[in-house]
């Protein structure tokens, strides 16, 4: 053992396995967006509204680009360390810093209309709709601003648990409901207007002794599909919910802290050992189960046309058929590795990695 | 079939438990009566010993028989893939949950065994560790536990986020942190591992920090502690609300006044107007029930309550509950296996039997310390048990070597056969008496001297010492004039004193001391013979003063001690002189742990004669060397004499002594405990001469600053066994053409 | 001459202090501990006399002078029987 | 770096193991015995032998000079073999180990006044001598027992004596009447009783207490008619004894008997006449310096 330290031995990432590409990608352009993403677990996700899309680093300098030819938009230096994604949508451009602030900015030019303080970190994207900016912070706090004044209309709160997974799951704000999953396993519906519990649902329940082995955290976005609302949790469950009468169709027992994909009638799931599985939507079956990316780190799914992609911690995109999930093509994207989830649009694919370069591609 | 009489019970199947063990379990023996419901009933209970995997009950008429099969017990634990928690360390935490080699094997075990050591694991910050383990069988009905360990890397703090702190920026707090990222020493303090207790003794940091600062309301909102999915880094986020900067309005106590309340304000360190500080607050609580507790209320309640005005100001309650008078009923004294129980609880301020004071207690552990015989005092306070009103005190000391003892035989073409035996005790068999007696035998000098002091010829610590001596010396060796003397005396002294911290003392010496010379004696000495003869008798008279203020005998790290004294060669003597020395240490600790100390001190000395006889040369002083202007030769600074006969000017020494110095001492590197000391020195003084010999060639008259010498260096000083060991390492800053330096010195048995 | 002129000698103090305010809420009958709640625990309890306790104080000041008061307060049969010595119990109020 | 392919200890019959820890014992080998002995607790901890074994292993740590581990092994024994038949040795061997604990070797060979020192560990060594003698009477033990808790109670005792003497010199005459009380109620049947008494007797008069110290008078004459009794308390030193080296002083009636321990009663010891040459510091200085008798 080395003086420097103890050199236990890494669990080491499964190499690469080779196959027949059926499919090549074509990077149709890439834009660069500032100093990258830091090496503090950011994960940074792109988010498209309109025909633009919008990003930003970790040093809080937001970028947006025409979707079509990744042509440079607007630019704006915030100077602040941000910590969670951008949010766009409805005019507003929303991110949220380390120090506890919430900034929208006009998505026309990038000035900043109004900046809110609240009580802790924000690490995931805040979500935006007409009238809302809802944002989601650390410790368990759901806080709605008024979109346009940035006055603060309502706030939720849910006990979590002193050791969580970090990250935390972007809500998903829909017209009159916001639907979120906390650290401490539950998932949450709260009405619009005032910020009260419509209903509350354990998605997994905590086991073991030790707080390591008691997390439950759903730090994965939750989907809503054909009217079925899924969400997975870290060492918990995966579990399909009828969003209005709040009742779990079905569950199955796998642990994930990503965002879930959905297409050809499966769900899909980018488990915590780096397994990708895709479950009936309705029967809740298992359809398959690719296990060749095993610690490798993989990221959220994406489905794009009728390939599911993940990128992994070494920045390679990797292209499964949705039908089997065998291996269709596979393409090094960020040499310093993926963390933040992709979006797939129109198919097209946008990937931003650590090194800050947004990369938009299709597969032919 | 009913009950039955036991005659006598037989056991099958035992291989390894001891019958005696079987019995002990199994409530039957000869000769009851037993009937179907006790038997099943002792079964389970020998069953619940958990030594047997099965027990079976079979009787012939009266005789019992257990068909027993022992449960496989675990012969060996294997453990591989540890590297970072050595095997004895997972042993011991198995052993901990009831598991070791030896134990009985039940399934569950191997279960809990991973759960053990996964635990283990994570306490160490690995919560990335995976362990399994699987059973293998031993011949003799023993098993061995493999257990295959991944212990994954330990989890490093990524992040420390502060939020909502305007004041202070985060850089500034996190310095406050126990818990650090990573840095550049972390892979050896492992600061950045996370544990949680480290994590709240940090926030009690930051709380202390802005609480001391005027902050009242500042309060830690909330902290969230995540790990990432790979459990290799987490990120700690404190959020917090500073609050408003607050100062004091009033200062009031309230409660039964059992001293005076003007005393009790004396005490306070808290004033109004000051910024609110809670260190400032509890520290004049803990003044005012030290101030209780020296009038006899040990047991006295202090409890300070701040009042919060909306005005950005506090009102400041003490409410004082006195409690009741305590007494000391016994001293213990601990540890003194070879000083006697007098010699220490002579030093002692508080009494047996009478009313408790907290200054009498702790001024007790203080002169303990002053005596030198202890590396370290210790006093605790036990309440008396059945009492409200009554301790005793346990003082716990720890001896340590307090003189020195040095024997040297040997042989040189200079000086011939050189024997030197020096012993010097303090503590002379652990009876409080200091006794120093010296032989030794070189060709330049020959002496024997035995002193003795008892610092307790009186209970109240008046002190009577002796001393006689024997000396011929010839000092053309060492780098003084060279002259020959012969003396001898025989004296007597007394000190006692005069208040908690001063002393006086008188003594009266007789002494005869005879000169030779020879061809390289210098011309002032042969002057200073022709006028007043080579040999002398007299009375010579010491008083002295003495204001002892340190805070420990050897190495004191606070407080101050001076004395002075005056040496007089009375009228009737052959020789008539006066010889005044005044010396000062001063200790100012520079840390609240007093491990940094600035440290000055000035000897100083003038000295002439009365009239009759010329001031003798050989009461001199001199300058140079360890216990003076380090760097220099002994005594080698000053005037020098005039030589005869081509010889060497030699040191002729001066009738004014000026030395003194600066230091800062500094906690020794890689050494606890205290019996070490190393600083860092400036030294500087030197001797004069009011009046030069007639034909004295390199002699000025009077003080010269110019002639002051410097000197920088490094000293270190260490108690060992033999006495204390000094050296030191010392660069003179103005040595001039014939000064005699040195860069190393050494000596075995003073400190400095 | 006393010892050495000037010596400096520290105070000896001695025993329990009793106050008046003390002494005025004994009551004949009192039960040992009900004596002891009021004037504290003894430090002069003699082998030989289970049934008396004496509170006595001293003080041999430094400088020279002594000062010595003492109560005695006997028990019959477990309850205070009589109070001999320096206090008088004040029982008027 | 730790190698941990240790070598695989082989797996030898418990009588064989116990076998080669007797045999070290014999040879004084303590070291390999110890070895030997917690290989065979290892790996028989049930076995026939495990009992002696345990109680071979107090020893070997005992003659070992490691007294913790003594005790804790000799603890471990009583609990888990509360009836086994030689139980008596280790309560034995437990108070063997505090009382030899503190007797270091240098302190062995110094002319120490024990019965002025802290007795430090020894005091350990009385709880366990007392509950041997007083469980398993008959054991061969006991008698060396209780000889070593008569000498610990002797030394206690004088020890107080001294303390209280020492009161009486400083004035706090009532802290020494307590710790002659102590010795009275917690020492008794040792020869410091009657010099504790004595002690009693000074201080209440010196309190002014004639009535307690005459009582005490009565109970000292009662019980030891031959004891004569002479105050301790000295008169002060004055500037005059200072300067003529007590020569003219006139030794202080003689000062109360020494108490020795283990020989008669009442032995008498006037000041030396070498201690009265040597300024009171060789010799006897006829303070109770009570001689130790040679540890039988």
């Amino acid at each position: 053992c080395g003086f420097w330290g103890d050199s236990e031995e890494e669990i080491a990432p499964n190499s690469l396995v080779s196959f027949e590409a059926e499919k090549s990608v074509d990077v149709l352009w890439s834009a660069d967006v500032g100093s990258g993403l830091g090496e503090k677990y950011h994960q940074f996700q792109p988010a498209i509204w309109g025909d633009r899309i919008f990003a930003n680093d970790s040093n809080g300098r937001v970028q947006a680009f025409s979707r079509k030819d990744g042509q440079r938009l607007w630019d704006t230096e915030l100077e602040l360390p941000a910590s969670g994604g951008v949010g766009a949508g409805y005019g507003t451009v929303a991110l949220a810093s380390e120090v506890g602030e919430v900034i929208a900015l006009s998505d026309v030019d990038g000035a900043e209309q109004w900046r809110a303080k609240v009580s802790t970190e924000v690490v995931a994207a805040p979500q935006i709709n007409s009238d809302l900016v809802v944002a989601q912070l650390i410790n368990g706090r759901l806080v709605a601003f008024d979109r346009v004044t940035g006055e603060r209309r309502w706030t939720y709160d849910n006990l979590v648990p002193r050791l969580t997974l970090r990250g935390t799951s972007s809500p998903v704000v829909t017209q009159n409901v916001t639907l979120a999953g906390f650290a401490s396993g539950k998932v949450v519906a709260v009405d619009n207007a005032k910020g009260r519990v419509v209903w509350e649902r354990k998605a997994a329940i905590p086991q073991g002794r030790s707080e390591l082995e008691r997390m439950v955290d759903i730090d994965g976005r939750p989907l809503l599909a054909d009217g079925r609302l899924f969400v997975t949790s870290y060492q918990g469950r995966l579990i399909a919910m009828d969003p209005r009468k709040a009742q779990i169709l079905w569950s199955q027992n796998v642990s994930s802290y990503r965002s879930l994909a959905a297409g050809f009638g499966n769900v899909y799931v980018s488990e915590a050992n780096d397994f990708v599985q895709a479950f009936d939507q309705s029967s809740s079956a298992s359809v398959w189960q690719q296990n060749a990316l095993e610690n490798r780190s993989i990221t959220s799914p994406v489905a794009l046309s009728s390939s599911l992609a993940v990128a992994d911690a070494e920045g390679y995109l990797h292209f499964m058929s949705q039908v089997d999930g065998h291996f269709i093509a596979r393409y090094k994207v960020d040499s310093d590795g993926v963390l933040g989830d992709m979006l797939s649009f129109e198919n097209v694919l946008y990937v931003l990695g650590n090194s800050g370069r947004l990369v938009a591609l299709k597969l032919k | 079939e009913g009950s039955f009489e036991v005659t006598d019970i037989r056991l099958e199947g035992l291989q390894r438990v001891a019958p005696g063990l079987v019995f002990r379990h199994f409530p039957i023996s000869n000769g009851e009566q037993v009937d179907e419901q006790r038997l099943s009933a002792a079964v389970r209970k020998l069953f619940a010993a958990g030594y047997f995997e099965d027990v079976k009950l079979a009787r012939e008429n009266g005789i019992l028989i257990l068909k027993l099969r022992e449960r496989p017990s675990i012969a060996l634990i294997r453990l591989d893939g540890n590297k970072a928690l050595k095997k004895e360390a997972l042993l011991e935490g198995l052993k901990q949950t009831g598991l070791k080699e030896g134990d009985v094997f039940k399934r569950a075990t191997l279960e809990q065994i991973k759960q053990d050591l996964v635990r283990i694991y994570a306490s160490q910050g690995r919560y990335g560790a995976q362990v399994d383990a699987e059973v293998e069988q031993l011949p003799g009905n023993r098993v061995a536990v493999n257990i295959d360990i991944k212990e994954g890397k330990v989890a490093t703090i990524e992040h420390i986020n502060v939020v909502g702190n305007e004041l202070f920026d985060d850089e500034k707090l996190r310095d406050l942190f126990e818990l650090k990222l990573p840095g550049f020493w972390s892979f050896y303090t492992n600061d950045d591992r996370y544990a949680r207790e480290k994590l709240s003794g940090d926030l009690e940091r930051l709380r202390s920090f802005y609480m001391d600062q005027g902050y009242i309301n500042f309060s830690v909102d909330s902290t969230q502690v995540s790990i990432t999915p790979d459990r290799k880094n987490v990120y700690i986020t404190v959020n917090i609300t500073e609050g408003e900067k607050f100062s004091i309005r009033s200062v009031n106590l309230a409660g039964e006044m059992v001293v005076p309340e003007e005393e009790l304000q004396k005490v306070l360190t808290v004033t109004e107007g000051d910024t609110f500080s809670r260190k400032a607050m509890v520290k004049s609580q803990g003044a005012l029930s030290r101030k209780l507790g020296d009038s006899g209320y040990m047991f006295a309640n202090v409890a300070p309550s701040p009042e919060v005005h909306d005005d950005n100001t506090v009102t400041l309650n003490y409410f004082l509950d006195p409690g009741k008078r305590t007494y000391v009923r016994r001293i213990v004294i601990r540890g003194n296996t070879r000083t006697a129980d007098e010699v220490l609880r002579r030093e002692m301020r508080q009494m047996e039997a009478g009313l408790a004071s907290n200054e009498d207690i702790e001024n007790s552990k203080k002169r303990l310390e002053r005596t030198g015989y202890f590396s370290t005092v210790n006093v605790e306070t036990i309440p008396v048990p059945g009492t409200s009103d009554q301790v005793d005190l346990e003082y716990t000391v720890v001896e340590q070597q307090s003189g020195s003892f040095s024997a040297s035989v040997g042989f040189s073409q200079g000086s011939g056969l050189i024997l030197g035996l020096n012993v010097q005790q303090d503590n002379f068999l652990g009876t409080g008496r200091k006794i120093a007696f010296g032989i030794s035998n070189s060709d330049t000098t020959t002496e024997y001297k035995f002193s003795s002091n008892d610092p307790y010829y009186t209970v109240d610590g008046v002190s009577r010492g002796y001393n006689v001596y024997y000396r011929e010396r010839n000092f053309d060796e060492n780098n003084v004039s060279s002259y020959e003397t012969d003396e001898i005396g025989a004296g007597v002294k007394f000190g006692y004193p005069i208040d908690e911290y001063q002393r006086l003392s008188f003594g009266a010496n007789i002494e005869q001391i005879s000169l030779k010379t020879n061809n390289t004696t210098p011309q002032e000495i042969i002057d200073f013979i022709a006028d007043e003869g080579n040999d002398y008798l007299g009375l010579v008279v010491n008083l002295g003063w003495s204001d002892n203020h340190l805070n420990r005998g050897i190495f004191p790290t606070n407080g101050y001690s001076q004395n002075a004294s005056l040496e007089l060669g009375l009228p009737g003597s052959d020789l008539t002189y006066y010889r005044a020395r005044y010396s000062l240490k001063l200790y100012e600790p520079l840390t609240e742990s007093e491990r940094w100390v600035a440290k000055a001190w000035t000897r100083l000395g003038y000295a002439g004669d009365l009239g009759s006889n010329e001031y003798p040369f050989f009461k001199h002083f001199y300058a140079g060397g360890l216990r003076s202007v380090r760097g220099f030769e002994s005594n080698s600074l000053g005037p020098k004499d005039t030589p005869r006969n081509g010889a060497t000017a030699d040191p002729f020494g001066g009738n004014i002594l000026l030395t003194g110095g600066l230091e800062l001492i500094f906690p020794t590197p890689f050494a606890e405990g205290n019996n070490t000391r190393s600083s860092l020195f400036l030294d500087a003084g030197n001797v004069f001469d009011t009046s030069c010999g007639a034909t004295s060639t390199n002699c000025v008259e009077g003080i010269e600053f110019d002639e002051i010498r410097a000197s920088v260096g490094f000293g270190f000083s260490w108690i060992t066994p033999m006495g204390p060991l000094t050296f030191v390492l010392a660069k003179p800053l103005n040595e001039q053409t014939g000064d005699e330096t040195e860069f190393f010195q050494f000596a075995l048995g003073q400190t400095f | 001459c006393s010892g050495f002129p000037g010596v400096y000698k520290i105070d000896v103090q001695q025993g329990n202090v009793v106050t008046q305010k003390m002494v005025d809420q004994l009551r004949p009958g009192m039960t040992r501990s009900q004596v002891r709640y009021v004037m504290g625990t003894p430090l002069l309890t003699d082998t030989f006399h289970e049934d008396r306790w004496d509170y006595i104080y001293t003080m041999q000041e430094g400088k020279g002078d002594y000062s010595r008061k003492n109560l005695t307060v006997v028990f019959e049969n477990d309850t205070l029987a009589a109070i001999r010595g320096d206090y008088r119990p004040d029982t008027t109020n | 770096c730790s190698s941990n392919d240790e070598l695989e200890i082989p797996d030898l019959p418990e009588q064989e193991i116990y076998e080669d820890a007797l045999e070290a014992l014999e040879l004084d080998n303590y070291v390999l015995a110890i070895e030997k002995l917690q290989l065979l607790e290892a790996r028989y901890p049930f076995g026939r032998y495990s009992e002696q074994a345990q109680l071979e292993l107090t020893y070997a740590y005992f003659k070992n000079f490691e007294p913790e581990a003594a005790r804790a092994s000799a603890d471990r024994f009583i609990r888990l073999h509360p009836n086994h038949e030689n139980i008596d040795y280790a309560y034995y061997l437990k108070g063997l180990t505090a009382f030899e604990q503190d007797r270091t070797f240098f302190i062995k060979y110094l002319p120490l006044d024990e019965t002025k020192r802290d007795p430090g560990a020894a005091l350990d060594g009385f709880d366990s001598f007392r509950s041997l003698v007083r469980l398993y009477p008959d054991s061969e033990y006991a008698p060396d027992a209780r000889k070593r808790m008569v000498h610990l109670k002797n030394r206690l005792a004088t020890y107080e004596v001294h303390v209280a003497h020492y009161y009486i010199q400083r004035g706090a005459y009532l802290a020494a009447a307590n710790r002659g009380r102590y010795v009275i109620e917690n020492l008794q049947k040792t020869p410091a009783i009657p010099a504790a008494l004595a002690v009693m007797v000074e201080a209440y008069t010196l309190l002014g207490q004639v009535e307690l110290a005459d009582d005490a008078m009565a109970v000292l004459n009662a019980n030891y008619p031959n004891y004569v009794y002479r105050p301790v308390k000295e008169s002060e030193k004055t500037l005059l004894d200072a300067a003529t080296f007590d020569l003219f002083r006139g030794a202080p009636e003689a000062p109360a008997p020494v108490i020795n321990t283990l020989s008669d009663e009442e032995a008498e010891e006037k000041r030396s006449w070498l201690n009265r040459l040597s300024f009171g510091l060789f010799g006897d200085d006829g303070e109770e310096d009570a001689k130790e008798t040679q540890d039988k």
